[in-house]
């Protein structure tokens, strides 16, 4: 029967776990505070859950130097996988993440930073998506990302407007089921393999060799897999739930979905299609192809008809998703390596632009959207300064040299390029000329438009808010400089972790 | 007649169809999560069955992780869906429909 | 010597200048004398380098480079030397004579500053066309002239058909300007270089296609500064130009230049005869064709300028038969006797209140004796009567013809002789002889300044004198550039009769004249005639241009227009138009309701497994399907 | 200082623009034209420390921005780029010191000197990636200008500008980083300096695609045929300083990008396109033309000129001689001047009687003669009268395509004449003939402010005209060094195809003159027919 399992405890490798577990101590802890005394100041918490991230982050830098040398590390009955990319993408996330959290320091007051649990679920949801990237185990995915997912719905939801239940509740939902395709997709895999290790299961492939029976397990999986991905990530057409919860959720948190879980999923997916397009299984590379240039085409177009500008913000992300899902396409190291230099610079613009839509947050507005782009016009004789930080995000994300997000898009079509796929290189390129349409759109309304009622557009402005804003626009501008070692670092890292 | 991998097999592929079809259908949010558990609940039996078949526990264990899985995602689900209810007395999806687009 | 050069060359452009600063001033007088004394300057030196030049000594100037890029190197280079000198002479003396005679006829004109500002700036263009050591240089003047006679033309810029008449000559004149690049161009590609000398010295070894092309493009371009058809008709609308500027750039001097322009790349010409003949009978053609129109048009100046026109023709026919001497020779004569013509008729416009219609005058020769004996001797001038001028150079071109043996162009000049004499008369009596029917218009006319008189003088007596006078020395001097060739009959019996003949007939149609228009009796039958109609009507031509071109080209540019709204850009915004439509009419798939987006989800997912069912098929029966495809 | 003029020249606009915001507004328009002031005569001193003779690049400066990516910002000016880049700060100078914006005028200064520097670091670098950098850069001080300032339709119009260019150099983008990535098949590391990429010879099937992908970029922002419907919408809202800038500098990006960097590195897809570059260039003069002569609005007029203009600019360009690429880059500063000025004059009216339609004008002449002269030798400049500017650049233009074929030449001579119809026309419109309008009687002739702008430009075109040789030099010198030598080199590798190695011949091979050149230059006239024949 069942022989005594004897594990030497150094075996288990423990310090695989140390960055998860300090954020979730930092939520138990928090928690624990809460019980003791409720209805402290949100500063409080935020500063504990920055004190946290801060160590999360130091732990897993800790790990560049372990991962420079001996390569990447295994634990924990080796599920953990810390390897460059698990590496990478939780610096970036954490980063981000910090500077999301300070975004809950506004001038006006929300009700969700009342609770001591908002921060406490936050960590958790990191936490959770550490796990997610940070294994090759298909259940650790599964239950990290579940983890951070069954986080997040509440966090939506604190906000407490009705947009923001209807869009926790679309979310949970839609969630629910893209849960169930990734379980039922690694079930199939589980079935032609028996292993749920990524790595397991392509050796296992590789020696047993590909016939027409494992050919249409393979392709089932990938689609279920795809599926739940493509939910994740918000492509089309699996994008729907995208701009309604960006919209529904309070602007810095839709900017915080926007950044940090997509490049879990992002980190996972490059993962798994690795090995699914080494199989040289045909369809998958097409039905990639298809996705991505849908993805990035499709959300582009729909983004020109928006009015609510949160919500535009929402379907350009969504592009952006599909212009990155690109490099998982092309699979090259010099994609993989664009892949995180694009969603580096991404990360801020981004957040930046988010963080605008948030400084202008009007608390008391009982219009559907609050952020529709007529409460923008004639920003700059209003608000100058406020106007060229906003119209700054916009160029960046447009793409428009020198500012931060046009090294990730020459990166990625040098990616492109080197990776033979032009044409897919035009249509990225042309994308991001559609693209310009809507980000542009923000501007005419910013500076060629007259000033239509008297919109205070500092209402939720505080210092620690300019900060970020400000540490956002900086690293925006000045990328230029920063790119080239991001590159260096980034290429190493992915290279020696093998993709 | 003996019972074979493939009929589980079968049977989980039935039930996830009933799953998603449910998913399409119901119009009410308590019978959403009902669909969605069922999603969830076919995976675990072919999990256990193919694990059974290999004769190794990572099947069997996966299934379980998804058995908490699917508490905890009915907790949070059951959560929203009470707020909802309070707040609009009705958990039709019907009217879940104020932002588009 | 250089000094007396630059003087010649660019005084009238100081003129031109200090004339301009006061151009926006009302009337200075200072202004006229300035320019004129600053022509007169310019005429002195050119005097003394015509001295110079039968001394036989001749100049040529770099004053700088101008462009230089490649193998191309095109200076500022000024050459006198025997053609050019000649040229000079007969633009200074004319330009001076017109410059004093100005300032009387511009008396009143409020522009008068302006005036000498344009006509001074003219004579500068047209001395650099002709001292220009390159084809380049001579395209500056070129281009210059063709300016100044806009200006000049659409002087009176309040009167519409001035304005058009300006637009009219300059845009036909840049068509033949093309023409003339195109040769230039020919030209710098096969020789190297675009100097007088280098051209002249290689073009021998030139391919001789190639030089006929480059000659004939060189000769279009002549053909519209010389307004030879049919690029012809700009030069009757020039008239609306004030009269001294009809004299100076419309008679004497522009016009000529392409006549010029022809004797002074005659190396160049004597290779291609072929060319030659195509340019005398387009001469002799045109040569007829204007005298025809003149013959029964009611527009003084119009007269005069169609003699002119038709003057060169018999200028092109000597030159295009190799004569070029003689060209230049009947280019200087005109020069004056027509300027004198004009300046005359300018006289008349005076006394009549700018009156055209010479049926409308008569018996002006009471009041305005001056004027009467200057235009009567510049008509027999014209006319070619011996001992004036005009027989020195004009009868001297039909015996060039017929010494040459071509009969044809013999006959066609000859006839054009006698019409000539006709309309030249028909117009000094229709002015001067008869009752005065003026009086029922109630004009007053008064003879102008004696000063213009004066200042006409110098041209009268070149008028007479400069035929036996000058022609032996001109000719000892100009054939060490031109081809010599004493063209005489050598038969001389047939060259008296000839001669004869020919003043007889002049003579003939000048009594002819008198009979018919003495007494200025309209014949309606002729009038109503085809004929009278046709040529009236200067052969319909203008109004064929009107309609074949300018019309056309007006309607097919707003056409354009419309297309590049309607088609081209219309292209753009449609494929903008495309995307934001699809938008428009999907984003609505996006309708918030939660199980609809499930069921995109789910249709995600179908569509998948389809796509894989299909590929599925596709692999297992690859062998199947090639088959089927029948490979 | 030297060393780093060019650096000076890129970011001294850009600092002052930022200061500019810290200046108050009623002091601002003396502070922009102290800066522009500052900036042009920094340019002339470049001009003053210029070695003509050399045609090499001088000041050049190379610091690494993103070595894992090759990407330099180096920097470095020859005799092609000099020129433009004074004309530039003239440009902006001028049109600052005579500006009559009244709205919101700190704003505009601003932008005008940030618009400055991207016009400026587009024309020095040497870097595909960071010439990229300016030019997109430059689309968005003007879509604000546009914008901001323009007419009633001025968003739409500006959008269109912003998003057709944008567009265009996009795929350029492409086709830069596709160039980077063969060079580093090549030589094994990336690059996107222009001079390193002049080194690599390509076959030519990457020649043609990666021709085609500039091409786009440069032909929109030209704009050729048929892709210049953008520009009448910008230069009909545009405020006239926005025109001024468009016309003179932004236009000629594009062209100057075909000499910077199609030529060079695609010499064979260079030839190879002639005939489609030339039919291209050609519409676009003609038709144009005969658009232009069809407007009812003044300014339209101007605009539609100046693409006819450009027309024979490219043509210069692909006459691949240097008689033909000098006289196109000659051209690109006359064009300059010329239509800077005229869109000037066009402000003038526009100013006085806030309309632009020639129908509500005429008889001006007698009410503002010192304008009407003005005008009138800028007109006359434009139709390329000689002994003004325009016509050198024109002439020469002419000249080295009528090697390349006597047919093109020919049609594209014709430009002299519709240029003289529509102007001609135009000008009798407005100044000829009575006053008709009463508004117009006593409409103030020009003033001190504005003859501030008119009368250098004025000069300039007329001394240019008289006396090119200052500048045709060192841009012939540069022509040499660093076109038609590459070119020259380039196709008579195996690589290079037939057609090329006929059409590019050595830039320093001493042509004897006359007679003797007369007979292998007949050989090439039998050429000439022959591809006539072929087009």
């Amino acid at each position: 029967m069942l022989e005594a399992v004897n594990v030497s405890f150094a075996s288990l490798n423990i310090q695989t776990l140390y960055p998860m577990l300090i954020a979730i101590a930092g939520a138990l802890i928090i928690l624990c505070i809460d019980l003791i005394k409720s209805g402290l100041d949100k500063s409080m918490y935020v500063m504990i859950t920055l004190l946290f991230l801060a160590l999360d982050l130091g732990a897993v830098l800790d790990f560049v130097g372990v991962f420079e040398t001996t390569g990447a590390v295994r634990g924990f009955f080796d599920v953990m996988l810390m390897d460059g990319l698990a590496i990478l993408s939780q610096i970036i996330m954490i980063a981000a993440s910090m500077l999301f959290i300070l975004l809950a320091l506004t001038k006006q007051r929300f009700q969700e930073y009342r609770y001591a649990e908002y921060f406490a679920l936050f960590l958790f949801m990191i936490s959770g998506l550490q796990f997610m990237v940070a294994t090759d185990n298909l259940i650790l995915v599964f239950v990290g990302l579940e983890t951070s997912s069954l986080a997040l719905y509440p966090l939506i939801a604190m906000h407490g407007k009705r947009n923001s239940f209807e869009a926790a509740a679309k979310y949970f939902t839609m969630g629910a089921l893209a849960a169930g395709l990734f379980a039922f997709g690694s079930m199939i895999l589980y079935a032609l393999s028996g292993s749920v290790e990524i790595g397991e299961i392509a050796r296992t492939i590789s020696t047993n060799g590909i016939d027409t029976g494992s050919m249409i397990f393979i392709i089932v999986a990938t689609v279920f897999l795809l599926s739940a991905f493509a939910f994740k990530l918000g492509l089309v057409p699996f994008h729907t739930w995208t701009p309604d919860v960006y919209q529904g959720s309070t602007a810095a948190l839709a900017g915080f979905m926007s950044i940090v879980p997509k490049l879990a999923a992002f980190v996972v997916a490059m993962r798994l299609f690795e090995f699914l397009m080494s199989t040289e299984v045909l369809w998958i590379e097409i039905m990639l192809y298809a996705i991505v240039v849908l993805t990035m085409t499709m959300s582009n177009i729909w983004a020109l008809v928006q009015k609510d500008a949160k919500r535009m913000l929402g379907y350009s992300s969504i592009s952006h998703a599909g212009f990155v899902m690109a490099a998982v396409l092309i699979g090259t190291t010099h994609a993989n390596t664009a892949l995180f230099v694009y969603w580096a610079l991404f990360a801020f613009a981004n957040l930046g632009a988010f963080a605008m839509l948030w400084i202008t947050h009007e608390k008391q507005h009982d219009r559907e959207s609050d952020d529709s782009f007529e409460k923008f016009s004639g920003m700059i004789k209003t608000s100058p300064f406020t106007a060229v930080m906003m119209a700054l995000f916009m160029f960046s994300l447009a793409g428009i040299p020198p500012f931060a997000l046009f090294w990730g898009k020459v990166y990625m079509l040098s990616a492109a390029v080197t990776g033979g796929y032009i044409v897919l290189a035009l249509i990225m390129a042309l994308n991001s000329a559609i693209a310009a349409y809507y980000y542009v759109k923000i501007i005419v309304y910013m500076f060629m438009k007259e000033p239509v009622g008297n919109n205070d557009y500092m209402v939720n402005s505080s210092n620690v808010l300019r900060t970020v804003i400000g540490t956002a626009a900086v690293f925006t501008i000045a990328s230029v400089l920063a790119v080239s070692p991001l590159m260096e670092f980034v290429a190493t890292m992915v290279y020696n972790s093998g993709y | 007649m003996e019972i074979t991998l493939t009929h589980y097999l079968v049977l989980s592929t039935v039930l996830f169809s009933i799953g998603l079809i449910g998913v399409m259908r119901r119009k009410n949010l308590l019978m959403l999560f009902f669909a969605t558990e069922i999603l969830l609940n076919s995976v675990n039996v072919a999990l256990v069955a193919i694990s059974h078949y290999y004769g190794d526990f990572t099947g069997q264990m996966f299934a379980f992780f998804i058995i908490a899985i699917a508490a905890s995602e009915v907790a949070v689900g059951l959560g929203l869906l009470v707020l909802w209810f309070k707040r609009y007395n009705t958990i039709d999806l019907d009217n879940m429909t104020s932002m588009k687009g | 010597m250089e000094m007396y050069l630059y003087i010649a060359l660019f005084a009238p452009l100081v003129g031109s200048l200090t004339a301009g600063l006061f151009g926006a001033q009302k009337k200075t007088m200072f202004t006229g004398l300035f320019a004129s004394g600053m022509l007169f300057a310019s005429f002195i030196a050119s005097l003394l380098l015509l001295i110079k030049v039968l001394q036989g000594n001749t100049y040529h100037v770099e004053m700088m480079t101008w462009i230089a890029t490649g193998d191309l190197y095109v200076p500022f280079g000024f050459v006198v030397n025997q053609v050019t000198v000649t040229m000079m002479m007969v633009v200074t003396t004319v330009s001076t004579v017109v410059h004093v005679y100005s300032i009387g006829y511009m008396d009143h004109d409020k522009s008068f500053n302006r005036f000498f500002a344009y006509l001074s700036a003219f004579v500068f263009s047209m001395m650099v066309l002709v001292m220009s050591d390159n084809l380049l240089g001579l395209f500056i003047g070129w281009e210059g002239v063709g300016v100044c006679s806009w200006l000049l033309i659409g002087f009176w810029y309040h009167k519409e058909s001035a304005t058009w008449a300006a637009n009219e000559a300059f845009i036909m004149n840049r068509i033949a300007d093309l023409a003339m690049l195109v040769g230039i161009f020919i030209l710098y590609w096969n020789l190297g270089t675009l100097q007088y000398d280098g051209i002249f010295a290689a073009v021998a070894g030139l391919d001789h296609t190639i030089t006929v092309t480059a000659a004939a493009f060189l000769f279009v371009g002549a053909m519209g500064k010389s307004a030879q058809f049919p690029l012809h008709t700009w030069l009757a609308d020039a008239m609306e130009g004030p009269t001294p500027v009809s004299a100076l750039i419309h008679a004497a001097t522009m016009v000529t230049a392409g006549v010029y322009l022809v004797v002074r790349m005659n190396p160049m010409y004597d290779l291609v005869p072929e060319v030659g003949i195509v340019i005398a009978s387009l001469g002799a053609f045109v040569a007829m064709f204007a005298a025809s129109m003149a013959l029964v048009n009611r527009d003084m100046k119009r007269i005069i300028a169609y003699s002119t026109l038709s003057q060169l023709g018999y200028m092109f026919v000597a030159a295009g038969l190799g004569a070029y001497w003689v060209a230049l020779f009947h280019l200087m004569a005109h020069a004056f006797f027509k300027a004198l013509l004009f300046l005359g008729a300018g006289n008349v416009m005076h006394a009549m209140d700018d009156e055209l219609d010479p049926f409308k005058m008569g018996g002006l020769s009471k009041t305005m004796k001056g004027t009467f004996w200057m235009m009567t001797l510049a008509s027999i001038a014209l006319a070619g009567l011996f001992p004036f001028a005009g027989f020195f150079s004009k009868d001297l071109i039909l015996e060039v013809a017929f010494v040459e043996h071509h009969y044809i162009l013999y006959t066609v000049l000859l006839l054009t002789a006698g019409l000539t004499a006709f309309y030249s008369f028909r117009l000094a009596f229709l002015i001067f002889l008869g009752e005065e029917r003026y009086k029922l218009f109630g004009f007053h006319p008064h003879e102008a300044y004696k000063y213009m008189l004066v200042a006409m003088s110098p041209l009268l007596v070149l008028a007479i004198i400069a035929g036996f006078l000058f022609k032996g020395t001109y000719y000892e001097m100009v054939i060490a550039m031109l081809p010599a060739g004493e063209y005489h009959v050598h038969n001389h019996l047939v060259y008296w009769i000839m001669t004869i003949g020919t003043q007889l007939f002049v003579i003939a149609a000048i009594v002819y004249a008198y009979k018919k228009y003495q007494d200025a009796k309209i014949d309606k039958k002729v009038e109503e005639g085809f004929f009278y109609q046709l040529l009236f009507n200067q052969y319909y031509i203008p109004k064929i241009y009107d309609e074949v071109f300018s019309k056309p080209y007006a309607e097919l540019s707003k056409m354009m227009w419309k297309l590049d709204n309607a088609v081209v850009d219309a292209t753009v915004d449609g494929i903008a138009g495309v995307f934001y439509g699809t938008a428009k009419n999907t984003h609505t798939m996006q309708d918030g309701s939660l199980s609809s987006m499930l069921k995109w989800m789910v249709v995600g997912l179908v569509a998948l497994l389809v796509s894989a069912a299909v590929f599925i098929g596709i692999v297992t029966n690859a062998d199947a399907i090639m088959k089927l495809l029948g490979h | 200082m030297i060393e780093h003029i060019l650096s000076i020249l890129i970011f001294f606009p850009l600092v002052a623009g930022v200061l500019g915001f810290m200046v108050n507004k009623e002091s601002m328009r003396a502070y922009g034209i102290a800066v522009s002031g500052i900036e042009f005569a920094l340019s002339l001193w470049l001009w003053y420390a210029f070695d003509g003779s050399n045609g090499g690049f001088q000041f050049t400066e190379m610091i690494a921005l993103v070595p894992a990516f090759g990407i330099n910002y180096q920097l470095g000016l020859d005799g092609i780029s000099l020129f433009i880049v004074i004309m530039s700060t003239l440009i902006t100078f001028i049109g600052i010191a005579s500006l009559t914006e009244t709205r919101n005028v700190k704003n505009m200064i601003i932008t005008l000197l940030v618009l400055e520097m991207t016009m400026i670091g587009v024309f020095v670098t040497l870097d595909a990636i960071v010439f990229y950098l300016f030019w997109e850069l430059s689309l968005v001080p003007m879509l604000y200008l546009i914008g901001a300032w323009g007419g009633p339709k001025r968003i739409y119009a500006s959008i269109k500008f912003f998003l057709y260019t944008f567009t265009g150099s996009l795929v350029m983008l492409v086709g830069m980083i596709f160039m980077a990535y063969l060079y580093q098949q090549a030589t094994g590391q990336w690059s996107f300096s222009i001079t390193e990429w002049y080194r690599v010879v390509l076959p030519m099937n990457y020649q043609l695609w990666l021709f085609a992908a500039f091409f786009l970029g440069f032909a929109i922002k030209v704009p050729m045929f048929p892709f210049h419907t953008w520009l009448p919408y910008a230069h009909g809202q545009a405020p006239t300083i926005g025109s001024v800038i468009l016309a003179a500098v932004l236009l000629k990006m594009g062209t100057y990008g075909f000499v910077r960097l199609s030529l060079p590195l695609f010499p064979d897809a260079s030839v190879f396109f002639i005939p489609l570059v030339v039919v291209l260039s050609l519409i676009m003069i003609i038709y144009t033309a005969m658009v232009a002569y069809a407007q009812e609005d003044i300014k339209q007029v101007v605009a539609y000129s100046s693409v006819s203009h450009m027309g024979v600019i490219v043509l210069g360009t692909f006459a691949l001689n240097i008689e033909g690429i000098s006289g196109s880059i000659f051209l690109m500063i006359g064009h300059g001047i010329v239509s800077g000025a005229l869109f000037l004059l066009v402000g003038v009216i526009y100013d006085r009687r806030h309309t632009k339609i020639m129908s509500e004008f005429g008889g001006l002449a007698s009410v503002m003669p010192r304008y009407a002269t003005i005008f009138g030798i800028m007109m006359m400049a434009s139709v390329g009268l000689p002994l003004t500017i325009n016509f050198v650049g024109e002439f020469l233009s002419l000249l080295g395509l009528f090697k390349v074929s006597s047919v093109y030449a020919l049609i594209a001579g014709s430009a002299i004449i519709v240029g003289a119809i529509y102007m001609l026309s135009a000008y009798k419109k407005v100044f000829f003939g009575n006053v008709t309008k009463k508004e117009n009687e006593n409409l103030p002739d020009v003033t001190k402010t504005e003859l501030m702008g008119l009368i250098p430009l004025t000069i300039i075109a007329i001394w240019l005209g008289v006396y090119p040789k200052p500048i045709l030099e060192p841009i012939d010198n540069s022509v040499r060094e660093n076109v038609l030598n590459i070119m020259y080199q380039k196709v008579n590798t195996e690589i290079g195809t037939e057609e090329a190695r006929a059409l590019i011949s050595d830039p320093y091979a001493v042509k004897e003159k006359v007679v003797v050149a007369a007979a292998p230059v007949k050989k090439h006239a039998a050429a000439t027919h022959h591809s006539e024949g072929g087009h």
